[in-house]
C-alpha cells in the first residue's frame, strides 16, 4: 500500500514511526505513547492530517515516534509554533507535547496565552515532576523539600498545580490521567480530541531514573481505590473500595468534605455530583490532593464550546474581508490615497 | 470671506487670491522646513498633510519626522517636543537635509530644542500666543527668548497663533480646548500659503478624518483657510513674502509618498504573491516597528494573516511554525525583539524554513532611544546567535527601497529555504518619499513548489544548486517526517550525532549560505570614479547623506566615489575587488563602526569607521567635512 | 535636613522624587502613584529601604518618580530582577510595577513564578486593558472585539482575568482597587504590605488616549453602588445604593447568585460572608463582572501565612549550612577529596 | 583465594601477588585507554576511577568524556554508547590523545561506534558475553565481528567478562541484573591489573558510595578483584601483559583531579572572596552548564546563594537585579540559554552592573549536540546583542585555569562594573585534569567599596582610570537613584534623549571596554620562536591539541610558534604587533571560523581559519598535518 492509497481503517501500525524509542526502561512516557498511538486511529484522522508538536525534555522526543508530522522544537516554546501551524493550516490535527519543565517552567507563558485564546487542538503535558532530561533537577511541579543535584538541602519552592493554572488561565477543557491507566488515559485522549477548543490533558507520568513513585501515593495498586475519584459528568462523585465514600459541599460554605454513604445519615443524594461545565468545582477538584483528599481524574472542566475557536474567529475575519473587498489586488493597493503623474516633460 | 466661503472656493476649483499672486512669488531650488511643537499640538500631520501637497506640487522630497521619546509628557515640557522636517526641491532631494531654512516652533520648548539647528538668517515663525511665563519656564527659559537677544541671527515672523485660530474657528461653538487643537491647520495654511502649496488634498483628508464630526472638520479647514489668508493679507516683515519651488524633473511615471514600514509592508505582501504563498506575521508590537503589524493588520483581504503574539519569542515561534506548514512565516520587530528572537532564530536556520525577519532598528543599546534611528544590529544580524548559524542578512537603503528588499528577502527565503533578516530602521520607517509606483506585475514571479512525491522522498535532499533542502508541508499523504534543533542526518533528517556529519551540515548550511552571493547583483558604484582616492561605503538610511555628500564633493573635484552596500552577507562576489580599486576606504555607520569591522576582516582593506551614535541620520555636512578630512589625511 | 538624619516621621514628600511626572494628561497612572506616595510613609519603611522595580509601559515608569531606589528594567522581566534584588537582600521592602502587557503578556511566566515562589514583596498590576507606551494595540486583558490598530476588525481572543490567574497560579494574596479610589486603593496597598508573602494588586487604570472608559461599566458614579462589592472579611457581600443587594450561594451548587434582602424572604443571614481565607471563594468572586455581577473589589484572597516566604526558606539553608558546617574555607574545598603531594624531586 | 579474601588483602595494605611481579611489566611512556559501552554500563564511573587512580600513581593525564546525546537509549543500541578517554603518560601530557591504544568494548554497539579510532595494533578488550545476536543486531552488525576479518588488524583479548563477573558476585546473592552492573568493576580491576594501578582508592570510594547497601559494595569490590586477579592468572595472548608508566615529573606541589565545571564554580567563590562579595548564582538547567548550578548549590556556607529560575531570561534578570543589590551576580548557561539572555544582558551593559555569565559552549547551532563539545558561540559573545553593546569576553585554555579564569572574571566585572562573558567548553566541563592546588590565600585580594557618600553622589560618576561607575546599592541612606534601560545623561543618569549625550555614552561604554586591554597580561608566545614563519593561534580549550602538535612540530625542526588567546574582548594590546612577526597565521577553532574573523578585522593580518565542527576536540594528529600544510604552501 503507497501512503496515497484512499484512507482506510487505520490501525496503531499507523502511527508507529519508524524511529527506535529512547527512553528509559521503564519510563511513563513508553505507556503514553502505547495509548496515544492505540487511540488516535479511532479518529480517523490520517498520519499525514496529524501533527505532533514538542519542545525539550525526555518527554519531547514523542514525536520522533510517531508516523505523523513532527516538531521537536525549542525549550517551552512548542505552543507557539503549534499556534503558527494551526493558523497557517487549520485542517490540521496538532497535538502539543510538553513536560512539567516545558511547559510550566520556560514554557508557562505560552501555555497560559495558548489555552486563554482557545485554538482546536490537543496538549498533553507529561508531568514526572521532575526535569528528567537534564539528569534530576527540580520542576515547577516538584513538591517542598525535594532534594535533587539543584537542591541538595531540599527545594523550597510551592508547587504549581498545572490543572489549577490552566483554569486560571481561562482554559476551557481540563483532564488528567495516570501515564499506565490503560483506561482512562484513552478516555481523556477521545474527550479532548473531540472537544472543539483547546484541550488540556495532564498525565502523571512515573520517571524511574530521578523521581520513581512521585505519585505511587495514588497510582500504587494497594491505595489507587481510596486515592482516586474518577469523574464522571452527572454522575456523583464516589469513590473507595466499596464505592462508598464521596465528596460533598460542607453546607453553606465553599469546601468539600469527604463523607462515607451509609454513615451519619448521608445518602447518596448528598454526594456531589460532578458538573463538568462549572469552572469553580473544577478549580476545587483540581486542587484535591491525597492523603486529605482523592486525586480527582478524568475531565476536570468542559466549557460549553460555544465561543469560536482562535482560528476560526482570526480567518474568519480574513474570509470576511475577502468578501467585502474582494481579494487584494497589489497594484490598486500601491495606488491607493495620494498619487500623482510626472510626465516624461515634467 | 468667512471660512466657508473660502472652503467653497476651494471645493468648486476657484482660484483663491493667493493663487492670482503666484507670479509676485521668489523662486526658490529647494527648502527645508521643521516644524516643532508640543506632541499634543499635531505636528506629525502638519508634516505630512505639507508632504501631500508638495508632492503634488511635483516637487522631489524626503522627511524626517522625529517623535518625543516613547512618553506622553505634560504639554509644554522639552522633552514632549515633536518635530517633523521636510526638504523639497525642484531637483532630486537625497536627504531630508541639514539644517532647516524654516523653522516653525509653535511653543517655547519647540523653540528651545530647534533652534539651535536653525541656519543662521533662517526664517523663525513663532506662535507668540504659546510664550506665556508658564510655558517658558517649562521650557527651561529664564527670560523671553522672544524678547532678548536670542533671535537675533534670524528672521522671525512673530504671530500669535492661538488666538488667530480661536477667532477662525469661532462660528463652530467649539470649547477653547478643542479650537485651540486646530491651531496646526491654521500654521499649516500659512506655510501653504508660504510655499505655495494647494489646501485641497488637506481638505479632503480633513473630511475623510471627521467624517463622524463635521463640524470639527469644518472647523479646521476654517483654521486653514485662515492661516492661508493670512498670509495673503497680512504686511509681512521685509524679506519674508512667498516663494515658489517649480517641480523637479523625476522620471516620468505614477508617483506616492510612502514611508519605509509601508513599503516594507507592501513589498511583503508583493513578494509573496510572486511567490504563490500566503503570509504569516507572527510579531509583538515594538518602537519603530509596530506599524508593519498594523499595516498587515489592514490587508486580510490579501490573505495576510496577522497574529499579535504574547511575546516576541512567540511571535517567531508561530512564524517558524506556519512556515513549516506552508505559509511565508514574517515576523517583524526592533533590535530588543531580536535578541528575544535569537534562539528560534537557530531553530529556523538548522531546520532550513524559510521565514523573513524585518529588524526596524532603533536606538540602542538595551531600551536605548526607542523613538530615535540607528544602524547598530547588524553585527547582531550577521553574528548574534550560538553556534555556527548562518542566513542571509540584507538592507535597505530609502524608504521606497524597503518595497524592493522586501521581496527580495522573499525570494531569497523561500529559494534557499533560509531565514533571511531584512534590516531597516526607524529614519526609513517613518521617512517619507515620493516613489515611482512600479508594476507588480511587470516582476518576475518566483513560484515556490511543494514537495508532493514520496517517492525517494527524504526531508533533507537538496536541490543541487542552490543546495536547498524540499519544502514538505504537514498535510501532504506520505511525506510525514519529524524535524528538529538537534543535529540531523544528511538526506534523512534524522537525528545524528555522528561527527563528520555535523561538520557536513555545518559546511552545507555555511555553503547554502554563501552561494546566494551567486543570485544577487554585482557590487555597483553609486557615484564617482571606478578606482582612485577615497570610497565611501555605506548601507541602509544612510544612503541620501552619503549620495548628497559625494555628489558635493565631486561636484568640488575631490576623488571620492560612493559604494552602498544592501547584500550584508553573503555580500557581493567583487565587493573585495571593487574596494581594493580604492587607497583609502571610508565606512560612515549610525554606530560605532560594524560593516568596518566585516569590511576589514572579509577583505583585509584598511577601512577607517565614521561613526555616529546620536540617535539621528549623518548630516551631509559632516560627511562631506570627514570625506575632505580623509582626502587631506 | 540632610538624608543622614535620624528617621523622622515620614511625610508624602519624602517619596517624592525629582523628576518631572510624563504621562498623558488625565491618566489613571497619577492617581495610583499619588495613593502610594501618600499611603507609603505610613508604613514607616526609609526611601532608602524601599524600592520599585518595574517593566516597560506607561506604567513601568513609576519608579522614576519614587524617591526610593528603583530600576526600570526591560519588558516583562521586573519579578526576576525583584526575585534577585530581595534573595541578595531580603531588608529591602520591594515593589513590582507592571501593567497588564509587560505583566500578563511577555512577562506572563515571571509572574506566575513570582506568585507560585510567594516571595515577602508587594505586585501592583496597572490593568488598562490596553498597550498604552506602544500606541493602543490590545492586550491579554482587552474585551473581545477590541478594535485597534493591530486588529482593525476587532480582537477575538478571550481576555485573561488577572485575578483568577493569580489564584491559579498559587497567588496567596490578591486583591483590587480602582486607581482613583483614593479609599480603597490604600486599603490594599497597606494589606498587601502587611502581608507576609507576595502581595498582588490589580489596579484598574484608565487610560484616557488609547482606551477610555474602559471600566467605565463600574467606576462611572452612576453606576459605582450598584456594579462595585466591596469586599471585606467576615461581612456578609452587600452592595447597592441600598445596600440591600446580596451575593449568595445557589443552593447545593457552585454558584453565586444576586439575591435582594427582603425580597423574596432573603434576610442577611441568606447572603454569603466572605472569606478571604477561602481559595474557592476568591476564584469566584475574581471572574464576576458587570453586567451580570458586580465587580469584587478589595481582597478577594489571603492565605493564613503559614509557609515561610521563599527567600525566608532559601536564604535559611544558607544560615543553616553555615551554622553546620561552619563558614566555608576555600582553601580546605581545593584540597577535599582525592588529593596528592608531588615533591620537588617527583 | 576468594573475593574476600582478596578486598581483606587490599584493606590490610598486604601485596597482592600483582604488586609483587611489578618488576615484569613492560614500560610505556604513554598510553590512551578507551572506556566504552552501553550508557548503563558506568563507563564514566570507570573511567574516573581508572582516572584517580592513575593521578595518584603520579602520571599526568588528561581525559575526554564523551556521552551519548542527552538521551537514554535501550540497552545495546549504538546511539546509547558512553565513552571516556584518558590519556596518561611519564611526562607532561597536553591532551587526552588522538587515538587510543588500547579500547575497551563492553558490547558490540561499543566496539562498532569506536573501533575505527583504534590505532592499528592497538589492543582491544571486548566483553564476548554481550556479542548475543540481539546485541548484535541492535548495533546493525549483519556477521558477528569477533568471527570475522573486522578485527585483524588489532591485537584483541576476548573475554566472557558478564560471566566472570556473575561467578564473581555469586556469593553475595544478587539477582542477575544487579549481579551484572558489578561487570564494570570487573573490567577496572584487569585494567588496573594491567597498567599497575592501585585499587585502594576504588574500593574506598566504593565503599562510601555505598555505604547503605555493604553487600553492593561487597560485590562490586570482589569484581574489580576479581578482575584484577584474573589479569595476573591468566594466559594471555602472546604480546600482551602488564605494563609500566612511571611517574611523570610534574612541578611540586599538592595535586588534585579537576574538571572544569569544578574549577569555574571554584573560581567563583573564591572571586568573590577575594572582592568581599557574596555570590548570588541565577541558573536554569543546561547541558554541559548543569553541574556548575550543582556545585554552587552544595556550597551554602560559603555564602553563596543560588537559584534555579524558570528559564534563562529569570536566571539572568535575577543576577542583575542581585548584582544591582550588592551581591555579585553570576550566571551559568550554554549557547541557547546565551540567545535567551541575550536582552537582559544588554541591561546589565547599560546599567553598568557587575556580572559574570559562564557559557559553557557545546556543539550548536539551535539545540545542535547538546553533549558534545565546540567553540562557536565566540562570535555571540562578543557582537550578539543589539545596539553598541560591548563587554569583555575571556576564555579558559584548561579545566584547572577555569578557576584562574573564573576569578579574573570576577575582578574585570567587579573592577570595570561590566558584565563579563567566560567561555569554556563540554570538553573543559567535563574534561579532568591533575592540578596543583593554589593556596588562594596567596592570590591578591580586589575587595569591592561600594559608594557611600551621598556626598555630590551621581549614579553615573565614574572613576576616571578605570571609567567605572559607582556601586550605590539599595539599603544605602541618601544615594536613592533609578536606573533602567533607556539611555542615561553622563552623569546623572537620568533619561536622557539628547543626541550627543547618546554619542559619548557609547564611546564611554565602549572606552571602558576598551580600557581593560591596559589592565591584562600581554599576550606571550606558548611555545617557539618570537617570530617566524607560521604561527598558531588557539583559544579555549583547543590549547592541549595545539601545544602538542607546536611540540611536536618544533621537535620536527619546523618554524611554528604557538599564540593562545585568553582575553577575546579586549584583546592583548601587543596582539597584532605580534602576529605580524610571523609570515603566516593559522587559527584552528572547534567552529566554522570565528576567532579567525576578529583577528583579520582587527590586526588586518592574513590569518587563515581551520574549522572543525565534529563536536570533538582537534587531534594532534590533524593539526600537525595543517601545521605541515601551511608551512609548504
Ligand atoms: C533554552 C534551553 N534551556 C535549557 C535546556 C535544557 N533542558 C532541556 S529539557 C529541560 C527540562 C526538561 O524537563 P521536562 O519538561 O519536565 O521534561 P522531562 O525530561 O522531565 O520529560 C531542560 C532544562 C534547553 N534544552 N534549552
Ligand atoms: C522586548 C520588548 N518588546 C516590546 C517592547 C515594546 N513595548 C514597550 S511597552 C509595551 C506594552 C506596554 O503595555 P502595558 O504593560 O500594558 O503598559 P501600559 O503602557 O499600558 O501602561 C510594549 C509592547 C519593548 N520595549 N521591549
Ligand atoms: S530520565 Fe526519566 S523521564 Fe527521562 S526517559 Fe528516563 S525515566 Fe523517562
Ligand atoms: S498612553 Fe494611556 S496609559 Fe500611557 S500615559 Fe497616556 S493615558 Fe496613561
Ligand atoms: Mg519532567
Ligand atoms: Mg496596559
Amino acid at each position: 500500500m503507497t501512503p496515497l492509497d484512499p484512507p482506510s481503517k487505520l490501525t496503531r501500525k499507523d502511527f508507529v514511526s519508524d524511529q527506535e524509542v529512547r527512553w528509559c526502561p521503564g519510563c511513563g512516557d513508553y505507556a503514553i505513547l502505547s495509548a496515544v498511538q492505540r487511540t488516535l486511529p479511532e479518529f480517523g484522522v490520517r498520519p499525514e492530517k496529524t501533527v505532533f508538536i514538542s519542545g525539550i525534555g525526555c518527554s519531547s522526543r514523542f514525536p520522533y515516534y510517531m508516523n505523523t508530522y513532527g516538531f521537536h522544537t525549542i525549550h517551552g516554546r512548542a505552543p507557539t509554533l503549534a499556534t503558527g501551524v494551526k493558523l497557517a493550516n487549520p485542517d490540521l490535527d496538532v497535538w502539543v507535547i510538553t513536560g512539567d519543565g516545558d511547559g510550566l517552567s520556560i514554557g508557562g507563558n505560552h501555555l497560559l496565552h495558548l489555552l486563554r485564546r482557545n485554538l482546536n487542538l490537543q496538549v498533553i503535558l507529561f508531568n514526572n515532576r521532575i526535569y528528567g532530561l537534564t539528569k534530576g533537577q527540580y520542576s515547577p511541579t516538584s513538591l517542598i523539600g525535594k532534594r535533587t543535584p539543584s537542591t541538595p538541602m531540599g527545594s523550597v519552592d510551592p508547587p504549581l498545580t498545572p490543572a489549577a493554572f490552566a483554569l486560571g488561565c481561562g482554559g476551557r477543557f481540563v483532564a488528567r490521567a495516570i501515564d499506565v491507566d490503560a483506561k482512562g488515559l484513552p478516555i481523556v485522549l477521545r474527550r479532548a480530541h473531540q472537544y472543539v477548543g483547546t484541550g488540556f490533558i495532564e498525565a502523571f507520568q512515573n520517571c524511574p531514573v530521578f523521581n520513581d513513585g512521585a505519585f505511587e501515593h495514588f497510582t500504587a495498586k494497594e491505595v489507587a481505590a481510596e486515592t482516586q475519584l474518577h469523574l464522571e459528568h452527572g454522575k456523583p462523585m464516589l469513590f473507595g473500595a466499596k464505592g462508598d465514600r464521596g465528596l460533598r459541599l460542607r453546607p453553606g460554605v465553599l469546601e468539600l468534605e469527604i463523607v462515607t454513604v451509609g454513615e451519619d445519615g448521608i445518602t447518596e443524594a448528598d454526594v456531589l455530583v460532578h458538573d463538568e461545565t462549572n469552572r469553580a468545582m473544577a478549580f476545587l477538584l483540581a486542587s484535591l490532593e491525597p492523603p486529605t483528599f482523592p486525586i480527582a481524574l478524568g475531565v476536570l472542566y468542559a466549557a460549553p464550546s460555544t465561543a469560536p475557536t482562535f482560528e476560526v474567529a482570526l480567518l474568519g475575519q480574513n474570509a470576511q474581508a475577502l468578501a467585502k473587498q474582494g481579494a487584494g489586488d497589489i497594484d490598486a493597493l500601491l495606488r491607493k490615497g495620494h498619487t500623482w503623474e510626472v510626465s516624461a516633460g515634467g | 470671506m468667512g471660512a466657508l466661503a473660502y472652503e467653497k472656493a476651494l471645493e468648486t476649483g476657484m482660484d483663491t487670491p493667493a493663487a492670482r499672486q503666484e507670479t509676485d512669488r521668489e523662486a526658490l531650488d529647494s527648502v527645508v522646513i521643521r516644524f516643532a511643537g508640543d506632541s499634543g499640538d499635531g505636528m506629525q500631520l502638519t508634516g505630512s498633510q505639507f508632504t501631500d501637497s508638495t508632492a503634488l506640487m511635483g516637487n522631489d522630497l524626503a522627511t524626517f519626522p522625529d517623535f518625543p521619546a516613547e512618553i506622553r509628557a505634560p504639554a509644554g515640557t522639552t522633552f514632549g517636543v515633536s518635530g517633523f522636517q521636510i526638504h523639497f526641491a525642484s531637483y532630486d532631494i537625497l536627504t531630508p537635509g541639514d539644517a532647516p531654512d524654516v523653522l516653525v516652533a509653535m511653543n517655547p520648548a519647540a523653540l528651545k530644542v530647534n533652534l539651535a539647528d536653525l541656519k543662521r538668517g533662517g526664517l523663525l515663525v513663532v506662535n507668540t500666543g504659546a510664550f506665556t511665563p508658564g510655558n517658558l519656564k517649562k521650557a527651561g527659559y529664564s527670560n523671553d527668548p522672544l524678547e532678548d537677544s536670542t533671535l537675533d541671527a534670524f528672521r522671525v515672523l512673530k504671530i500669535d497663533i492661538s488666538k488667530l485660530t480661536l477667532q477662525a474657528v469661532e462660528p463652530f461653538d467649539l470649547g477653547t480646548k478643542e479650537a485651540l487643537r486646530c491651531k496646526n491647520m491654521w500654521t499649516l495654511g500659512l506655510m501653504m500659503w508660504m510655499f505655495g502649496r494647494e489646501r485641497e488634498s488637506t481638505v479632503h483628508w480633513l473630511r475623510g478624518k471627521f467624517a463622524k464630526s463635521p463640524v470639527i472638520a469644518d472647523a479646521n479647514i476654517a483654521a486653514l483657510n485662515a492661516g492661508h489668508i493670512y498670509g495673503e493679507t497680512a504686511e509681512m516683515p521685509s524679506g519674508i513674502g512667498g516663494y515658489a519651488v517649480s517641480k523637479a524633473s523625476l522620471a516620468p511615471g505614477h508617483y506616492r509618498n510612502i514611508n519605509g514600514n509601508e513599503a516594507t509592508s507592501w513589498g511583503l505582501v508583493a513578494g509573496a504573491q510572486l511567490a504563490g504563498l500566503k503570509i504569516f506575521l507572527g510579531s509583538y508590537p515594538i518602537t519603530p516597528a509596530s506599524t508593519i503589524l498594523h499595516t498587515l493588520s489592514g490587508l486580510k483581504n490579501f490573505g495576510v494573516v496577522t497574529f499579535q503574539a504574547e511575546d516576541e519569542i512567540a511571535a517567531i515561534g508561530a512564524a517558524i511554525g506556519a512556515s513549516w506548514a506552508g505559509s511565508l512565516g514574517v515576523t517583524s520587530t526592533s533590535g530588543p525583539g531580536v535578541a528575544l528572537k535569537t534562539e528560534a532564530l537557530g531553530l529556523a536556520v538548522v531546520t532550513e524554513l524559510p521565514l523573513v525577519l524585518v529588524d526596524v532598528q532603533r536606538g540602542g543599546p538595551s531600551t536605548g532611544l526607542p523613538t530615535k534611528t540607528e544602524q547598530s544590529d547588524l553585527l547582531q544580524a550577521v553574528y548574534g546567535r550560538n553556534g555556527d548559524c548562518p542566513l542571509a542578512v540584507i538592507a535597505a537603503a530609502t524608504p521606497g527601497e524597503c518595497f524592493f528588499m522586501a521581496i527580495e528577502a522573499v525570494r531569497l527565503a523561500t529559494k534557499y529555504m533560509t531565514p533571511v533578516i531584512l534590516l531597516t530602521d526607524g529614519a526609513l520607517a517613518n521617512g517619507a518619499e515620493p516613489w515611482r509606483i512600479p508594476n507588480v506585475s511587470e516582476i518576475a514571479p518566483f513560484p515556490v513548489t511543494y514537495r508532493t512525491d514520496p517517492e525517494g522522498f527524504h526531508p533533507f535532499h537538496r536541490d543541487p544548486e542552490t543546495l536547498a533542502r524540499n519544502w514538505a508541508i504537514p498535510g501532504t499523504p506520505g511525506l510525514e517526517h519529524r524535524i528538529g534543533g538537534l543535529e540531523k542526518a544528511k538526506n534523512s533528517g534524522n537525528i545524528s550525532y555522528d561527527p563528520d556529519n555535523h561538520h557536513q551540515m555545518t559546511k552545507i548550511r555555511a555553503a547554502k549560505i554563501a552561494g546566494i552571493a551567486d543570485d544577487i547583483p554585482l557590487q555597483e558604484v553609486e557615484a564617482g570614479p571606478s578606482e582612485g582616492e577615497l570610497v565611501v561605503v555605506g548601507w541602509g538610511s544612510t544612503y541620501g547623506s552619503i549620495a548628497q555628500a559625494v555628489r558635493t564633493s565631486l561636484r568640488a573635484g575631490l576623488s571620492v566615489a560612493h559604494v552602498h552596500v544592501r547584500y550584508m552577507s553573503p555580500m557581493p562576489r567583487n565587493l573585495g575587488e571593487l574596494l581594493r580599486r580604492y587607497k583609502k576606504v571610508l565606512v560612515p555607520e549610525l554606530n560605532n563602526g560594524m560593516l568596518v569591522k566585516i569590511l576589514r576582516g572579509e577583505y583585509l582593506v584598511d577601512a577607517q569607521a565614521l561613526g555616529k551614535i546620536a540617535g539621528q541620520p549623518f548630516k551631509v555636512a559632516e560627511l562631506e567635512a570627514a570625506i575632505r578630512t580623509h582626502l587631506e589625511r
